[in-house]
């Protein structure tokens, strides 16, 4: 194991590598740009930058986990458990996914805009301090950092007015959202006089949560309910993935969401596991929420853009319904449905950029019939993106299903299984049509694809994506176990063999 | 014969090639040329049926309990492993796909047009999925097959069926799905009390059977899951409507396996999972009433809704749901003789209603039309074809000297004693079988040769004649020799009313004390 | 716990290995089916090669009649004392149970064995002199074998399952014979009718088997007459609900009322068709499966009396609708279905003897009256196609006075009439003379048999007279068929009237077999003493009281006189005044137009059951509630209810940012709330 | 010490800024609601940082940093809708819906 003392600057930095490596790596994309910038290859070279930058960060994150690295003391302002190098992983593979999609959409839609890759790269970095807090400031300064890049990315396409106006209303009903963090935070901190999760832990072990903490943990679920888009705080999400360039909303879909349910659960299983009381029924009445109104509003949508972000919100409910149980088997199936989530969301959104133009809002299930007559390999790769989104047997997506149901009726709550096997029957109403209408209708006159080339960089993240989710949801032993090894890190209760997980 | 195949340790490998061989088969059928991949697909689904058949002297089934069973870690973390076994039931099961499947490749041979390949691609992973479901004997492998079936009869529905066959597709879909979520949670469930009380978190079915009573509490909700996914897929009766549609819909292969294969994977669902599970919640008289019911109205409905069909498929579905009903009937009725009725009920309707599909799907590829007043006196034309139909038919009504009458007929005798008022109302189902099916032969075969079309019909080519063969073959040999498969199934339908009846009490019920008479 | 599957079943009741001819008795049924089977790939390959066919068709039968006669003798010449059980292949097995594919030879099966071989073989011998002219000849003669095949395993059957496949087999041969012109719809729609409304009756047959499954845990005949009369309280609720189940499975194959409406229709199929299946064999099978089963049936006297009533009541009613019916072949159907009454007024007293003796006698003259009416109706065609006119060949108004033209038809049908009217010295005045003295005799003990005897004899006067009027109308009188058919009118060939000529012969001498004692000569009560050990039983259970001495005399007298006085009305009324040709007679008014109209029996049954069910199924049933009801409201209406909630979801979405943050708002608050309790 | 009321004070504020937020039209006003939102929970730090030590006043510092460069980017992205709608009332804002 390898010991990092946090209270050292040379110890936090140390720890903090990966994020620091992001950081410069977006510095040097700035300084790139400051030259370059008046042309098509030169956004090419940018995102190459920014790429090349990913690198050394994923190969810190590699030595810290492979080094086993922990706090020498109490955890101070970053954690140092598996749990957080999980996250940064997902965080990073999310990032790349997004910056190979952006090449080929920034050619299509004609945007030269160099500086997109830095923003992409400071919203990571900010997704990885938000992940792998271990103080709610620094949560919340993560948690700014990335939204603020965010909201700008979102109407980035400076030409269209959709990508202004989900830019506007990301931003209102976001630094809206976020006061409410906040102020969680403030009186979260007042209840305990801490702001490290752990102390807050440590401070509230046994005892009820005081009403100043319960109504600070109240705000804080607020925010955070508003940052992964779970009913009710969800009416942005349509409307902004809607408008915003298509990478963007896939970015949105993909590492925002990521990033605030890794947060979510460091603070819940960390800061107040026994105010489980408390949070529980919340949590659970948010995921049945989002499991409902999500399916129900995606089955009505015409165009494929505003579905896939119903789903997403749908998909929120299955992760807070993940998150419910608060065992160790919970944490596990947030990660493993997360993994499973992304990859498929990654690649859904990337097949997506192909199908239209301007934004995608035109992409109907007609602009997709008879796909596979000119395009079967996309065809294909759409199929098995809605099955896993489905949680169809075969897929990666089943197995994170199959993750969230044992966690939960470990924990009997039968019902809320029930309710997420029901909603997720429902999301087969909008997800086979999908596929029938790739197979299963003739194809109209013109080619679906209106003459786009497939970019060599869509193609192999699109193509990776669907074969790690096929392996995966055939061979998923390993990745289970890490899985279950990671949560195990975070949540010190719980007995060690799974069955005795019971808490 | 068994030390032939003892010496290739023939039953080592055998459950793993069944399952494997196909999608094998699956590769070169993809890459070779379009009008080549019917011939790959014959050649595999040959090679299968052949291994298949050395499984009826392998598996000895005598003492009912799973033979060639092997079991291989797959995610040990969840205590899930690829676990395989057969029995009485799954063997007949089994061999009926292994033997239909060559005949749907050689009845689709020139009814599928466009897109062969995706075809028989589709039809060879059809066959994993439904010899995975019947051979699993891991609960979670058993879900995977179950839902993993599904897909490639989706596709086989919709892409190659008829004019409305996205909503067919999407409702078989959606039908079969539903139950099946369902029975998920009730799995997991079931797993999870399971562990609780043995500590040992596994989905092996004998360890589940073993401790089933740990989920007392939940017993009568994870039995009505199993249930309704398992009714779904009979059907019985109010879960019934997507069968017509996906049949009118599905090309003849597709029908053909709908009706011969894939609805007995409901009632193996019962007789395997549902009741042997929860044998207290199956046994108790609410359930078994309420079953009953839904069996004897599934016979005279699915009869008499038959009855006034105008086309021919969807009379023949709906009268697989009546045949269904007499096997829900021999099921719920839990005596040895209704039991072993019920699944030769299973058989000889796979064999009877496959045939019946068959000819019916030949008759589409001359006229391109199922509806039966489209026909009429084509008996002159078509003697052969005629002949054929008239026999299928016939072991359908259950004409004794056929397959259709022996499996009726000991399912009716053994529930009469049990229950002789929902046997006596079932038994009428007998006469309405006649009813529709002899009227609809007349209308087809018979009456005045009037339509000029018909008279340019042509007799059965060589290659039909080889698809019908077996088929009336196995249909005359399990009417007049039934006994070899009747004592194959005994064991296990014995074992099943012993588990549903308690104990071995079960055999004093079963037959009067007095020594059994001939 | 392994347990032995079939441990050798100790059989119950006694039963003799089969020795000598007796084993090769599944010859019997082997020859017909190789018929079959030699005739119907005929049809199908090459239809024209007629010789061979009747050369295969006859033959087959001929080896089939010479397999019976051997085994009677076998029979007669050392009697077993127990039915001799060939047991072919053991059929359906399961615990507890093991149903053989074998046959019984004993008195009963033989008797119905010579009686089906050789009034077959008479039939097939006519049929190829009939057929010759007919396309489907092949086809014609595959189908009799295998109901000759099937009629055989019924009658030979030593269990009720195996009965039961001869039973629904003959059915099947029945629905393919009656349908075998099934080129215009009558025909066809007269097929399944018979097959559906046979079917109503199997479904007796059945509940039967079920039952007494259950009470004695076998099937085998052997069995259940040892152990029934053991396990089953005599009259008690059990054995009639049997007896009863059994019985509507006679009435159905027998027509008996009330499913008798489909033999009159069955006459659609060729006359020799009707002479075998619908006269001498098939529909006696249930008067057969009562003999079987006598013990059952004595040891129910309730249902015995339901027996003997419906046969009675069957007998007066078909009586009197052939009073008044045209159509040569109806005449003969419903007296057919009338003298399938006397058989059951028999059974139904206890005198199965007699039953079987009419039985016998009457496949007799009534194949004799059908093979000559289908002669009649084959000269007529042969007249009418020659002048290519479309009159109805087997309409009686257009026939008259063929005597001059076919003088042995007309001789040897005369010979039947008088057996059929109950003539003395004629097979038929013994055989329905001994069921109305049988019936007479049970008279004493219970009341209601008097009426049942009452019955019958009227039944017997309304017989003489229809037949009379028959004959009549057909050979007497002067010709009524046209100028120019006249000389095309002429006797039937030699192979056509051989046949008959036999069957005359059983016809006046058939009442040797069974020669009640007060005949001066001849072997006495030979039938009674070869059916004895079959019979022993259940007449111990039910005697049967024969009256003797002055009352059996005044019976005779009485029906000799009913006989004589039924032919000279019958002869006189209809010659009275001259008969209108079918297409100028005027309508029947009155009464005689409900005997003609057949009680109208047929249109009530269509209007009371057949029809509203169809309308019930596919209105209420396949309409509303599939359609309607699981479909509309089920699938499609949760399917279109989430579609709607998900519509009134996305108009939620305004796209105002003010309405965003007050949904945000509320779901704030009231997770403050939730948090704060 | 007037932890209390101080605590109400910014709570009222917070609601202030809240109800500012659901009422107002017009995008800038709607910022500077946020805004006052969050200078409440200033207050409340500051407030609290009377009992637990300095550091509440230090995190008044990092809000402030946020707060600026919140500002800073929310201002451009309101003026980039203004270049397309010629307007910052959100009424007329609703082209994505559904």
């Amino acid at each position: 194991m390898m010991p990092i003392d946090l209270q050292t600057p040379s110890g936090v930095t140390l720890a903090l590598l990966p994020e620091i490596l992001v950081c410069a790596g977006a510095m040097l994309v700035l300084m790139v740009n400051a030259w370059k910038h008046h042309t098509g290859a030169d956004s090419r070279l940018a995102g190459k930058v920014a790429l090349a930058s990913l690198i050394p960060a994923a190969a810190a994150l590699a030595w810290l986990w492979a080094g086993g690295a922990e706090p020498e003391g109490r955890p101070f302002m970053v954690a140092l458990d598996g749990f957080r190098f999980a996250s940064l992983a997902l965080i990073l593979i999310a990032t790349a996914a997004t910056i190979l999609l952006s090449f080929g959409y920034l050619e299509r839609e004609g945007l030269i805009a160099p500086e997109y890759y830095s923003l992409l790269l400071f919203a990571a970095s900010g997704m990885m301090f938000m992940a792998g807090a271990e103080d709610l400031m620094v949560l919340f300064l993560g948690l700014e950092v990335m939204s603020v890049s965010v909201y700008v990315l979102a109407g980035f396409n400076r030409g269209s007015i959709f990508s202004a106006e989900a830019a506007l209303k990301y931003f209102l009903v976001g630094a809206f959202a976020s006061a409410f963090l906040l102020y969680g935070i403030a009186l979260l901190w007042g209840a305990t006089g801490q702001t490290g999760l752990s102390g807050i832990g440590e401070r509230l072990a046994g005892g009820e949560l005081p009403l100043m903490g319960k109504l600070g943990l109240g705000l804080l679920l607020i925010g955070m309910g508003f940052k992964v888009a779970a009913v009710p705080f969800h009416m942005w999400a349509p409307d902004v993935y809607d408008g915003s360039p298509t990478p963007i909303a896939g970015f949105m879909a993909t590492g925002v969401k990521a990033a605030g349910f890794l947060a979510l659960v460091r603070i819940l299983y960390v800061a107040v596991p026994d105010a489980a009381s408390t949070w529980q029924p919340v949590v659970a009445a948010l995921a049945v929420a989002s499991m409902v109104v999500g399916n129900l509003v995606a089955l009505s949508q015409r165009s494929l853009k505003r579905m896939l972000a119903y789903s997403s919100i749908a998909h929120a409910g299955y992760l807070l319904t993940a998150l419910w149980p608060g065992t160790r088997l919970g944490a596990g199936a947030v990660v493993i449905y997360l993994a499973a989530y992304v990859l498929t969301t990654v690649a859904a959104f990337g097949i997506l950029g192909v199908l239209g133009k301007g934004g995608e809002r035109d992409v109907t299930l007609d602009s997709v019939a008879g796909l596979s007559k000119r395009h079967p390999w996309l065809a294909f790769a759409l199929t098995v993106c809605m099955l896993s989104l489905l949680g169809f047997p075969g897929t990666f997506g089943f197995v994170g299903k199959w993750a969230i149901l044992s966690g939960v009726v470990g924990a009997r709550h039968i019902l809320l299984a029930v309710i997420l096997v029901v909603t997720s029957l429902i999301s087969a109403g909008y997800y086979l049509p999908v596929i029938m209408a790739a197979y299963m209708r003739d194809a109209g006159a013109e080619d679906p694809l209106g003459g786009r080339r497939f970019d060599r960089a869509g193609v192999v993240t699109v193509a990776v994506a669907i074969t790690v989710i096929l392996v995966l949801g055939v061979l998923p032993g390993s990745v289970l176990n890490s899985a279950i090894e990671i949560a195990g890190t975070l949540v010190r209760t719980g007995g060690s063999s799974l069955v005795g997980i019971g808490r | 014969m068994t030390a032939f195949l003892a010496s290739i340790g023939y039953n080592g490998w055998i459950l793993h090639v069944l399952l494997a061989l196909p999608l094998i088969g699956v590769v070169p059928l993809v890459l070779a040329p379009a009008e080549r991949a019917k011939r790959i697909a014959l050649a595999v689904t040959l090679v299968e049926f052949i291994l298949s058949v050395g499984l009826w002297w392998s598996v000895e089934t005598i003492s009912g309990t799973l033979q060639l069973t092997s079991s291989t870690p797959w995610i040990a973390a969840w205590g899930i492993s690829y676990a395989v076994g057969i029995d009485g039931i799954s063997l007949m099961m089994v061999l009926l796909t292994t033997l239909l499947m060559p005949l749907c490749v050689l009845g689709s041979w020139n009814y599928i047009g466009q897109k062969e390949r995706g075809y028989y691609a589709m039809l060879l992973t059809l066959i994993t999925g439904v010899i995975g479901v019947f051979v699993a004997t891991d609960l979670f492998l058993f879900y995977v097959f179950w839902e993993v079936m599904l897909i490639p009869m989706y596709f086989i529905i919709g892409i190659w069926g008829g004019k409305n066959r996205l909503y067919a597709a999407i409702k078989f879909f959606i039908f079969t799905m539903a139950g099946s979520l369902l029975m998920l949670v009730a799995i997991l469930a079931l797993a999870w009390s399971v562990a609780a009380k043995t500590g040992t978190l596994s989905f092996d079915y004998t360890h589940l059977l073993a401790n089933a009573g740990a989920a007392k509490a939940l017993a009568p909700w994870l039995f009505g899951a199993f249930a309704l996914a398992f009714a779904i897929k009979v059907p019985i009766f109010p879960f019934h409507t997507w069968l017509p549609d996906a049949h009118v819909e599905a090309p003849t292969a597709g029908s053909v396996l709908l009706a011969a294969v894939l609805l007995k994977m409901g009632t193996y669902g019962f007789l395997r999972f549902a009741v042997p599970f929860f044998p207290s919640v199956a046994a108790s008289p609410f359930v078994t009433n309420l079953m009953l019911v839904l069996a004897v109205v599934g016979i005279v409905y699915g009869a008499l809704v038959a009855m006034v069909q105008p086309d021919i498929k969807k009379l023949v579905a709906y009268s697989s749901v009546s045949h269904l009903g007499f096997v829900m009937l021999g099921i719920w009725a839990a005596t040895v003789q209704s039991v072993q009725g019920a699944i030769m009920v299973m058989i000889g309707h796979g064999l009877s209603t496959g045939a019946l599909f068959f000819l019916v799907g030949m008759l589409y590829e001359r006229r391109h039309t199922r509806e039966i007043s489209a026909y009429g006196g084509i008996a002159k034309v078509v003697p052969v074809f005629s002949l054929l139909f008239g026999i299928v038919a016939l072991s359908s009504i259950g004409l004794p000297g056929l397959n259709g009458f022996v499996g009726e007929f000991l399912v009716l005798l053994g529930s009469f004693g049990v229950h002789p008022v929902s046997t006596g109302i079932a038994t009428t189902g007998v006469i309405f079988a006649a009813a529709y099916l002899l009227w609809a032969m007349q209308r087809i075969l018979f009456n005045k040769l009037d339509k000029r079309e018909n008279e340019a019909l042509t007799d059965l080519s060589g290659r039909e004649l080889a698809v019908m063969l077996p088929l009336i073959l196995g249909i005359v040999w399990l009417g007049l020799y039934p006994k070899p498969v009747l004592l194959k199934i005994q064991p296990a339908a014995f074992k099943y009313v012993e588990s549903v009846r308690g104990g071995p009490a079960a055999l004093d019920l079963v037959q009067r004390p007095q020594e059994p008479g001939r | 716990m392994t347990f032995s599957l079939l441990a050798a079943l100790p059989q119950v009741g006694e039963m003799t290995v089969a020795t000598g001819a007796a084993r090769w008795v599944w010859l019997a049924v082997a020859f017909p089916l190789v018929g079959f089977l030699v005739n119907g790939a005929l049809a199908l390959k090459r239809p024209e090669a007629k010789t061979a066919v009747s050369v295969v068709g006859t033959g087959v039968l001929l080896a089939a009649f010479a397999v019976a006669a051997t085994v009677f003798v076998q029979l007669r010449g050392h009697p077993p004392d127990a039915p001799i059980i060939v047991s072919l292949w053991s059929w359906i097995v399961s615990t507890g149970m093991d149903i053989q594919f074998a046959f019984q030879v004993d008195q009963l099966s033989v008797v119905m064995l010579l009686v089906v071989t050789g009034v077959g073989s008479l039939i097939h011998i006519f049929s190829v002199g009939y057929m010759r002219a007919d396309a489907g000849y092949a086809r014609y003669f595959a189908y009799l074998n295998l109901f000759v095949a099937f009629m055989l395993v019924l009658v030979l059957g030593s269990n009720l399952p195996v009965l039961f496949i001869g039973w629904e087999g003959v059915g099947l041969c029945s629905y393919l014979l009656i349908s075998f012109w099934y080129g215009d719809k009558a025909n066809a729609d007269a097929g399944k009718k018979a097959f559906l409304v046979n079917r109503i009756g199997d479904l007796g047959v059945l509940i039967a088997m079920f039952l007494l499954w259950w009470q004695v845990r076998s099937l085998e005949f052997v069995t259940i007459a040892a152990r029934v009369p053991g396990t089953l309280p005599v009259d008690g609720g059990i054995i009639i609900a049997i007896t009863l189940f059994l019985f509507l499975g006679c009435v159905g194959k027998s027509a008996q009322i009330p499913l008798y409406t489909w033999l009159p229709d069955a006459m659609a199929g060729p006359t020799p068709v009707s002479a075998l299946i619908h006269a001498a064999t098939m529909v006696t099978a249930g008067v057969y499966l009562v003999a079987r089963n006598s013990v059952l049936f004595a040891m129910a006297p309730t249902t015995s009396m339901v027996v003997a009533g419906i046969g009675a009541l069957t007998a007066l009613f078909a009586a009197s609708i052939g009073l008044r019916q045209y159509d040569i072949k109806k005449v003969l159907a419903y007296s057919t279905v009338s003298q399938l009454g006397y058989m059951f007024l028999a059974v139904g007293t206890g005198a199965y003897v007699a039953g079987v003796f009419h039985l016998v006698t009457h496949a007799f003259f009534k194949a004799l009256l059908f093979l000559g009416s289908g002669s009649v109706i084959h000269a007529m065609h042969h007249a009418y196609h020659a002048t290519h006119s479309h009159e109805d060949a087997q309409d009686m108004r257009n026939m008259g006075g063929l005597r001059k033209y076919m003088p042995w038809t007309f001789g040897l049908m005369l010979i039947a009439t008088l057996a059929i009217a109950g003539v003395a010295p004629l097979s038929g005045f013994f055989s329905k003379d001994e069921i109305l003295a049988a019936a007479f005799g049970r008279g004493e003990t219970h009341k209601i048999w008097l009426l049942f005897w009452g019955m019958g004899l009227a039944a017997a006067l309304m017989t003489a007279y229809y037949m009379m009027r028959l004959m009549a109308m057909t050979f007497l009188g002067d010709n009524r068929t046209g100028a120019k058919e006249r000389e095309h009118l002429h006797e039937a060939p030699w192979i056509m009237t051989g046949p008959l000529v036999v069957l005359g012969l059983l016809s006046l001498i058939g009442g040797v077999i069974n020669l009640p004692a007060f005949f001066p000569a001849g072997p006495h009560h030979v039938l009674d003493g070869w059916l004895e050990p079959v019979v022993a039983a259940a007449s111990r259970l039910m005697p049967v009281a024969m009256p003797h001495g002055a009352t059996e005399w005044a019976l005779i007298g009485g029906a000799v006189t009913i006989a004589a006085v039924g032919l000279v009305l019958g002869w006189k009324l209809t010659l009275a005044n001259p008969i209108p040709t079918a297409h100028d007679a005027p309508e029947d008014t009155g009464f005689a137009r409900v005997l003609f109209r057949k009680y109208y029996v047929d249109e009530i049954y269509d209007a009371l059951i057949v029809r509203p069910l169809v309308a019930f199924s596919r209105v209420v049933l396949w309409k509303g509630v599939d359609q309607g009801l699981i479909d509309g409201v089920g699938a499609n209406g949760s399917a279109g209810l989430a579609r709607a909630l998900g519509w009134i979801g996305s108009r939620l979405q305004t796209g105002q940012l003010g309405f965003y943050v007050v949904v945000f708002l509320i779901g704030a608050v009231w997770l403050l709330r939730t948090v704060a309790q | 010490m007037l932890l209390g009321p101080s605590l109400l004070v910014s709570a009222i504020l917070f609601t202030i800024g809240v109800v500012g937020v659901m009422l107002r039209r017009n995008a800038i006003v709607l910022f500077m609601c946020i805004e006052l939102m969050l200078n409440a929970v200033n207050l409340t730090f500051v407030a609290l940082s009377q009992v637990l030590g300095l550091g509440g006043q230090v995190m008044v510092f990092f809000v402030m940093t946020v707060a600026a460069a919140e500002a800073a980017v929310g201002l451009a992205i309101i003026l980039a809708i203004f270049r397309h709608t010629r307007s910052v009332d959100l009424k007329n804002i609703n082209l994505l819906q559904g």
